[in-house]
């Protein structure tokens, strides 16, 4: 059986989530719910409530990169010191740590936020291609509900849509 | 005794009283796209004038630094004891404006404070040109700027590497940072609304606008994982902030020289860039609105915000700065207190009262509604206040360089040169390219926030009073409810 | 006895063993010049010079008269810098700054490179075939010259060279040698010829528990500063003597006395006497001291002669305890006390003070009587200058030579010596580089700088024995056109004695013959030869010469100084002090950038003139430092800016010698003002030498101002820092130092 | 630049300078440490030892304009100060002061140069690397003494007037533009010195070599030498004058002479100066 995409936009996001909730309700088979995507102009966090948790990853890299990077660079600049013609400067040891720590700190930022962002791109798995079924009103104003689906059950989740006045209905229908 | 349903209400009704609105929450979504994306459209001719005039500054300090760099650094009018110059002190400057941007940015965001979100966007692309900017004097202020590659850390067969006890070479590094950082911090926060760009553009911007939008879409994923991040950026990129501003000051408190080796310079700098930062912020706020007619989204309440958080800073400030002369005063160390001297009463000393008094004497205008409320005199207010934060700079740099130590060396007659004043003016002309190109290749105000601003506002006029109820039965909610604006 | 005879190649060779000279005169190798474009100058070099290893050369600094022993580092064919020759008695390896900048005077860009002969009113270069073929027309046998129409100016000279200049002389027949130093000790020499019979007593300022100057810059200028400058540092060992310098104008003597007294120019002598009057208190003089000189010096009680110097009358017996109790002392006088009207007198004056206390004999001491009196310094007068003035006004001479002097410049303006010297129809100048005087002349001859030549000099102070110090070239000569003074000398000698000269084709070989005549009295056994590089490798001849006997007769008439406060002329207020720079001297080599960019030690101005005036004398006139003042005296005026300087008699304004030359080059040129110019007419009564101290000035404000170009900054003291520590002499152990 | 080098020689990283024992005859590489005491009774002020100085390490005369901005490169400099408690008249003379770079062990040049340009020697000299100075001049900021010189301009095409480069000496380089330079101790006459001497299997003996300064002074005010060895007549100065090359700060008997300048900042300079007499009854 193949599985086929439809997009539907609504004018606010109580509508949106009230047909989610209703489509929660009834229990399609061939259908979970990780195949329901809400697509919104701005961040809508209360979805969750609806869809579940959606999977972060971004933490571990960024703890990955605060631990290990400013160790690194504590090594890097150690050595190098320690390499750099053993010149002893201003009586001071051939590493001192008071300044090694200053740097260490600014690695320590550095890959925090190089690792964060990285890890954001991985998560978030961007950057992505958009599928054909994007409107640019979820951008402006609107909020979409994509679901991806079996043939079979499509028309059903079309009405379950329709009862919540839509403004648009997209894809889904072959 | 347990009080009932009514009386509490009545009492709700009593003490409530609503706050005024940083923004009206009933403009159409649609609305905000098209006045925003409007800012990108096409130029009108003033705006190629002050370009234009712009890129002639520009034009007068590369000339003079190419002067400069052919005949040496003697055209600068440095001398002995006069190391350095106006070089380094507009350098600490810039940094220091570029403080404000990313680091409120960061703060407010972390602290849910939503009236950042129509000023945030701008404050720190503000930001990113700052430190190019100062990034320059850097340069600009080297005795052979074409070996300036010496100071960067990297791999070759000589075994040579800067050298990392020196303050100088924390700068670098935390520069570094910090502008790679807040660029990202910038472009991460940016990507909803290139996503809105590049659906409302067509042709070359088209393409620019969906490469860097990396398609986003808005799925409820994305958002997850883009709310995650920005926190996170947000609470690095707010000790960074505070730790480049510090580093600066270590050149001079990690010194000997008398007038820079004070305990209290690290918190002293980081105030005045804050400081000169939020006065920057409200300079270009009113440009902004006035340009691009964002009244609706730059609006008063929150014009008078940043006036207030400026007066707050500007005190901070002013008592840190009392703080640096009386420890100096009773410390009584000799060669401190005969420089502090010197600065109030040497050749240096008309800068340095009038320093003083933009500095510590005029934001306590700002404690008046009437200024708050004016934009003029707000837009004055803004300069002038930079300009004494400059001055600062200087005061710190040249005065206590002529009077060191070494009685000797001391000098009296020493003033910046033609060049030095062309460069640092310059150094304007750059930045001023480099943000009107910003403002009309990427949106100054950042859409979809303005938007999540508007969606929590609909939500809490609908339920104002029911939140404050049971924010007076349940004070926990009240803070969901995000009355913390 | 010429080294025509000698092999080049061993001759080479012995030198290069023996380290000594670089004898390249007249010998063929690479110009330095056209080797300036390649990395090593002699690119096929000779086997002495070792490409990267210096040699030192003996020679002999002639920047000043005190003919110092030197070394030259030479590499690759190029002297790079001169230092102190350790076997010289007088420099002791030690060496000044003026010494040093001897290679800034070869390597001078506006060095004179060809010969220049007058063409109109301006000087073209021509051929030396040409300039000599001149010389011999003017003064040759055939231009029937007479000796008396013929006069020849040189500065101080000393050794084989000035022999050579008179011997030209008696060939012509001429008696006009005048030599002319514009700073030249005459009137000592004379006070001391009256008092010791002897031009220069020796000093043993080693030996002083107290030494008493009276305005003697010895450390800076004068007969011998290195050496006296070593002799110092002795004095100042444990156990340390005391130094009270006594002058109206702080100089760097007087910056390193214990106790510097300020006193009003001209009145030392009086001041000296009213000592002596102290003096005599502590005890019974009367076998050592004739009774007219005691009865003299009794009218010059403290008060008297506190009214006519303004010193304190407390301290003039303050300082008679201090020389009775701290004896042997040593009591000098110095060039701001002879330079007046009574200047003998004034000096006589205070070398009393060394025969009441008995210094004679212990510090003041003989000289070496020299055995080779034709050697013997010329120091030149200015009774000589003014001869040649007056003759050349008169129209009397009909050729002029000019060699180490520069009169044209250090001549006052009311003698008209320029004019007097355009009257000459012909006038001969040999310099290094053109100066003022060599814009006036028909023929400019450019010669070897000390470092290319041979020669050999005799110091006018010699320390002990006499010493000859060996003059060499330390390098070949510079440009191809210039020429040996020696050589050119003895060419003209033979234009009329040529049988005689025929046997030295070169000053060289002339030299080489008349120093080793030498030989016996050193009592040198080995061969003629080996005397000769011996002398070059060390430098210097010692030869033991008894001590000259100093006499002591003083006279009541040696010493009539005005009893009375001579009354200030209310048009001249001021006293013009017109001070010797240690650097500068007369301003011969105003044209080192080195020494116009070495910081005058009191003041640390450079690159320029300055009037040095009393703080509080500027506060009353409301002058400021850089204010320009307009100084005038009867004979001009001279526009200069104002330095407070403390260190200077309230009624006195100093200005320093040796800047503000018309010519001379790029560093020298338009630089400062000159002094020389307004001095006054006014004579030492005794010899007739012009008395440099004796003009009064007057002192406007011009209201213009300009930045004084000085190494000091705002301030003058140490601000409460610990730079220089002062410490009582009696708390100080130097006994207990290393 | 190895994680082993580091973890093996962590101690001697880690050690701070200068400590006893730190210069030792019998360390192979720092068997000198060059130091200077200078007699501020005897010297005079004459400036032979700046004019000297100027002749050997081709120091640029830079004219009336350039020294009127405080350009002048002059490596020792004769300051003279009056005494603060003068009266109308400076009656005790001036004080001559020569001041140079003193070489500190704990120099605060060194710590805040970016590129390490500048950096301490093993025989204890305080050396300036031209070729790697990129002119930030916070040496010269951070130089209690000031005697660090920059060339702000461009002075080997101005300064010397053809035939004037032939004087240069050809062990010295002369510097371009926009680097600092400072007196070495004629590091060219030090190191000849010790190749000589390494070549004959010995150390430089007393006396043999010294500074163009040290060699001019008219009155020896300057004693130069390797401390290290006690037999050599600057170190026995030193003790004499109770002066420790690693003490802070000096506890001497009021009739000691010996000090160190600014010693409260530090620095442990090299130079020793030994006080000014004068005959307070004269």
């Amino acid at each position: 059986m193949s599985k086929s995409h439809m997009l539907a936009l609504f004018s606010d996001f109580d509508q949106a989530s009230e047909a989610i909730r209703d489509l929660k309700s009834s229990n399609f088979e061939g259908f979970k719910l990780d195949d329901v995507t809400l697509k919104s102009p701005i961040e809508h966090p209360e979805i969750e409530e609806l869809l579940g948790k959606r999977p972060v990853y971004v933490r571990i890299f960024t703890f990955f990169g605060a631990l290990f990077v400013p160790l690194l660079g504590f090594l890097f600049v150690a050595s190098s010191q320690a390499t750099f013609l053993l010149q002893p400067k201003g009586g001071k040891p051939v590493i001192p740590l008071p300044p090694n720590f200053v740097l260490t700190y600014e690695f320590f930022i550095l890959g925090g936020v190089y690792m964060t962002v990285l890890g954001f791109f991985i998560s978030a798995k961007l950057p992505m291609k958009r599928n054909k079924l994007y409107n640019a009103r979820v951008s402006e104003d609107q909020i979409g509900i994509l679901i991806k689906a079996e043939d079979a059950i499509m028309p059903a989740i079309k009405d379950l849509f329709t009862r919540h006045n839509p403004l648009e209905i997209m894809g889904g229908d072959n | 005794m347990v009080n009932t349903y009514e009386e509490t209400e009545v009492a709700v009704e009593k003490r409530f009283v609503p706050k005024p609105l940083d923004i009206n929450a009933d403009i159409a979504w649609a609305k905000i796209n098209k006045d925003i994306l409007r800012s990108l459209e096409r130029p009108r001719p003033i705006f190629w004038v002050i370009f234009i005039a712009s890129f002639a500054l520009f034009l007068v300090g590369v000339s003079c630094e190419v002067y400069q760099y052919q005949t040496g650094m003697g055209v600068a009018n440095l001398d002995n004891p006069q190391m350095w110059g106006l070089y380094i002190a507009t350098f600490i400057w810039w940094i220091g404006m570029g403080h404000s941007g990313t680091l409120l940015s960061a703060l407010l965001h972390i602290m849910h404070a939503d009236w950042r979100k129509p000023i945030y966007r701008y404050s720190e692309a503000m930001t990113t040109f700052t430190l190019l900017t100062a990034a320059l004097f850097v340069l600009v202020h080297l005795g052979r700027i074409w070996q300036f590659y010496y100071v960067v850390a990297y791999p070759n067969e000589r075994w040579t590497w800067p050298n990392f006890q020196s303050p100088l070479v924390w700068d670098a590094t935390a520069i570094g940072t910090y502008l790679t950082s807040s660029l990202l911090f910038l472009y991460i926060g940016m990507i909803p609304d290139l996503a809105i760009c590049r659906d409302n553009a067509v042709g070359i911007r088209k393409k620019l606008y969906t490469f860097m939008s990396l398609g986003w879409m808005g799925t409820d994923r994305q958002w997850a994982n883009f709310r995650v991040t920005y926190l996170t950026l947000a609470c690095f990129l707010m000790p960074l902030a505070v730790s480049v501003h510090s580093i600066v000051s270590t050149d001079f408190a990690a010194s000997q020289q008398p007038g820079y080796h004070i305990t209290s310079f690290p918190p002293y700098f980081v105030a005045g860039a804050i400081y000169s930062g939020l006065a920057v912020i409200i300079t270009l706020f009113i440009v902004l609105r006035y340009t691009f007619r964002f009244e609706e989204y730059m609006t008063m309440p929150i014009l008078e915000k940043l006036a207030k958080l400026t007066f707050a800073a500007g005190m901070v400030w002013t008592y840190l700065n009392l703080i640096e002369y009386a420890t100096t005063w009773y410390g009584n160390d000799m060669y401190a207190k005969q420089a502090l001297i010197y600065r109030a009463t040497g050749p240096f000393a008309p800068e340095w009262w009038l320093m003083n008094f933009l500095g510590s004497v005029l934001p306590f205008a700002l404690t008046f509604k009437r200024v708050r409320a004016s934009i003029p005199v707000m837009l004055f207010m803004s300069i002038f206040i930079n300009f004494g934060m400059w001055l600062e700079r200087w005061m710190i740099i040249s005065p206590t360089l002529a009077h060191g130590i070494y009685p000797w060396t001391w000098d009296d007659d020493q003033w910046p040169s033609f060049i030095q004043w062309g460069i640092v003016a310059g150094s304007f002309g750059w930045f001023n390219m480099l943000f009107m190109l910003y403002c009309k290749i990427f949106p100054s105000v950042s859409m979809y926030e303005v938007k999540e601003m508007l969606h929590e506002r609909r939500f809490f006029k609908s339920t104002n009073v029911a939140t404050a109820r049971d924010s007076a039965i349940n004070p926990d909610l009240a803070v969901e409810g995000g009355l913390a604006s | 006895m010429s080294d025509s005879g000698i092999n080049r190649r061993d001759f080479l060779k012995v030198l290069g063993l023996g380290g000594s000279s670089l004898a390249l005169t007249g010998c063929g190798n690479t110009d330095i010049r056209s080797g300036d474009e390649i990395i090593m100058p002699n690119v096929q070099p000779e086997d002495f010079v070792v490409p990267g290893l210096s040699v030192f050369y003996a020679s002999t600094c002639t920047q000043c008269g005190s003919a110092c022993g030197v070394m030259g580092r030479v590499r690759e064919g190029r002297v790079l810098k001169m230092e102190g020759n350790p076997e010289s008695k007088i420099s002791g390896g030690k060496i000044c700054g003026l010494g040093q900048a001897a290679v800034q005077v070869q390597y001078n860009p506006d060095r004179l490179t060809q010969p220049m002969m007058r063409v109109g009113d301006s000087l073209q270069p021509v051929s030396w075939d040409k300039a000599m073929a001149l010389l011999e027309e003017k003064t040759g046998p055939k231009s029937g010259i007479n000796g008396n129409e013929f006069a020849f100016m040189t500065g101080a000279m000393s050794g084989h060279l000035k022999v050579l200049v008179q011997n030209y002389l008696d060939s012509l027949g001429s008696r006009n040698h005048f030599v002319y130093e514009a700073l030249s000790p005459a009137v000592s020499f004379a006070a001391n010829k009256q008092i010791y019979g002897v031009d220069m007593p020796r000093l043993h300022f080693d030996k002083a528990k107290l030494i008493l100057s009276f305005g003697s810059d010895f450390l800076g200028t004068g007969a011998s500063p290195v050496h006296f400058a070593k002799e110092y540092a002795k004095f100042r060992k444990a156990p340390r003597g005391t130094l009270i310098q006594i002058e109206p104008k702080m100089t760097m003597t007087g910056a390193n006395a214990d106790r510097w007294i300020p006193i009003i120019p001209g009145t030392e002598g009086v001041l000296a006497l009213g000592v002596a009057n102290q003096l005599l208190k502590h005890g019974d003089f009367s076998k050592t001291v004739p009774a007219d000189i005691v009865n003299l010096v009794g009218k010059y009680d403290p008060d008297t002669v506190s009214s006519i110097t303004s010193v304190r009358s407390d301290l003039i017996s303050h300082l008679a305890g201090l020389l009775w109790e701290k004896s042997p002392s040593l009591v000098i006088s110095g060039a701001s006390v002879e330079g007046h009207v009574h200047g003998v007198q004034n000096a006589s004056a205070i070398q009393i003070l060394n025969r009441i206390l008995g210094n004679v004999g212990k510090t003041v001491d003989g000289q070496a009587q020299s055995p080779f009196p034709q050697l013997a310094p010329a120091t030149g007068s200015f009774a000589s200058l003014k001869a040649m003035n007056d003759g050349m006004g008169a129209g009397t001479y009909k050729a002029v030579f000019v060699y180490g002097a520069n009169p044209v410049f250090t001549t006052p303006s009311f003698m008209g010596f320029r004019d007097n010297l355009r009257k000459v129809p012909f006038k001969v100048a040999f310099v290094n580089a053109i100066d003022e005087t060599a814009e006036e002349c028909d023929l400019v001859l450019p010669i070897y700088t000390a470092v290319e030549d041979f020669g050999s000099h005799v110091a006018w102070y010699q320390p002990e024995g006499v010493e000859i110090t060996m003059q060499q070239p330390l390098m070949d000569k510079l440009y191809s056109d210039t020429r040996s003074m020696g050589d050119i000398m003895l060419d003209l000698v033979k234009q009329r004695r040529a049988d005689e000269y025929k046997a030295w084709p070169n000053f060289f070989s002339y030299l080489k013959t008349a120093v080793t005549n030498i030989k016996p009295a050193v009592k040198y056994t080995d061969t003629d030869e080996h005397f000769w590089y011996d002398t070059l490798s060390h430098g210097v001849i010692h030869v033991d010469a008894p001590q000259q006997q100093i006499a002591e007769n003083f006279s009541t008439d040696m010493l009539d100084l005005p009893t009375t406060v001579t009354s200030p002329d209310p048009k001249f207020p001021f006293y013009l002090i017109p001070s010797e720079r240690h650097y500068f001297r007369d301003g011969r080599h105003a044209n080192c950038g080195w020494l116009q960019e070495s910081p005058d030690p009191l003041t640390t101005v450079v690159w320029d003139s300055w009037a040095e005036i009393h703080p509080k004398t500027a506060a009353s006139m409301g002058i400021h430092e850089g204010d320009y003042l307009e100084v005038s005296s009867q004979n001009g005026t001279i526009k200069v800016k104002a330095y407070l300087f403390p260190g200077i008699h309230p009624d006195a304004i100093s200005i320093p010698l040796g800047q503000g030359h018309e010519s001379l080059g790029r560093f020298a040129k338009g630089v400062g003002v000159n002094p020389f110019k307004i001095l006054n007419p006014v004579f030492e009564k005794n010899t007739g030498e012009l008395a440099m101290f004796g003009t009064r000035v007057s002192v406007k404000r011009t209201g213009q101002s300009e930045i004084v170009v000085k190494d000091e900054g705002p301030v003058s003291t140490q601000m409460g820092r610990k730079l220089v520590v002062t410490l009582p002499a009696d708390v100080a152990q130097l006994s207990k130092e290393i | 630049m190895s994680i082993t080098n580091l973890l093996n020689n962590w101690s001697f990283y880690r050690q701070k300078r200068p400590y006893r024992g730190q210069y030792d005859l019998n360390r192979q590489y720092s068997e000198y440490k060059w130091a200077m005491a200078l007699d501020l009774d005897i010297c005079t002020g004459c400036n032979a030892c700046t004019t000297a100085c100027y002749a050997e390490n081709n120091l640029p005369v830079v004219g009336k304009e350039r020294f009127k901005h405080g350009h002048v490169m002059h490596w020792i400099r004769i300051e003279r100060y009056w005494d603060e408690n003068m009266g109308e008249f400076p009656e005790q003379g001036a004080s001559f002061l020569p001041m140079m770079c003193q070489q500190c062990e704990e120099a605060p040049c060194e710590t805040v140069c970016p590129v390490g340009a500048t950096s301490h020697t093993n025989d204890g000299l305080n050396s300036q690397n031209y070729h790697r100075c990129v002119g930030s001049r916070y040496c010269s900021v951070n130089c209690p003494y000031k005697v660090r010189y920059f060339n702000y301009w461009n002075y080997p095409s101005t300064a010397w007037p053809a035939p004037l480069p032939d004087q240069l000496n050809p062990d010295v380089t002369v510097r371009t533009k926009g680097i600092m330079e400072k007196c070495t101790f004629c590091v060219q006459r030090l190191n000849e010195a010790k190749s000589r001497a390494r070549t004959e299997y010995r150390l430089v003996r007393d006396g043999e070599v010294v500074p163009a300064c040290v060699q001019a002074c008219p009155t020896s005010a300057i004693t130069f030498g390797n401390i290290v060895d006690p037999k050599s007549k600057v170190a026995m100065m030193w003790k004499n004058q109770q002066v420790d090359l690693y003490k802070d700060m000096q506890e001497k008997d009021n009739s000691v002479r010996g000090y160190r300048i600014l010693e409260d900042l530090r620095p442990f300079p090299s130079v020793m100066y030994l006080e000014r007499v004068r005959d307070m009854e004269a």
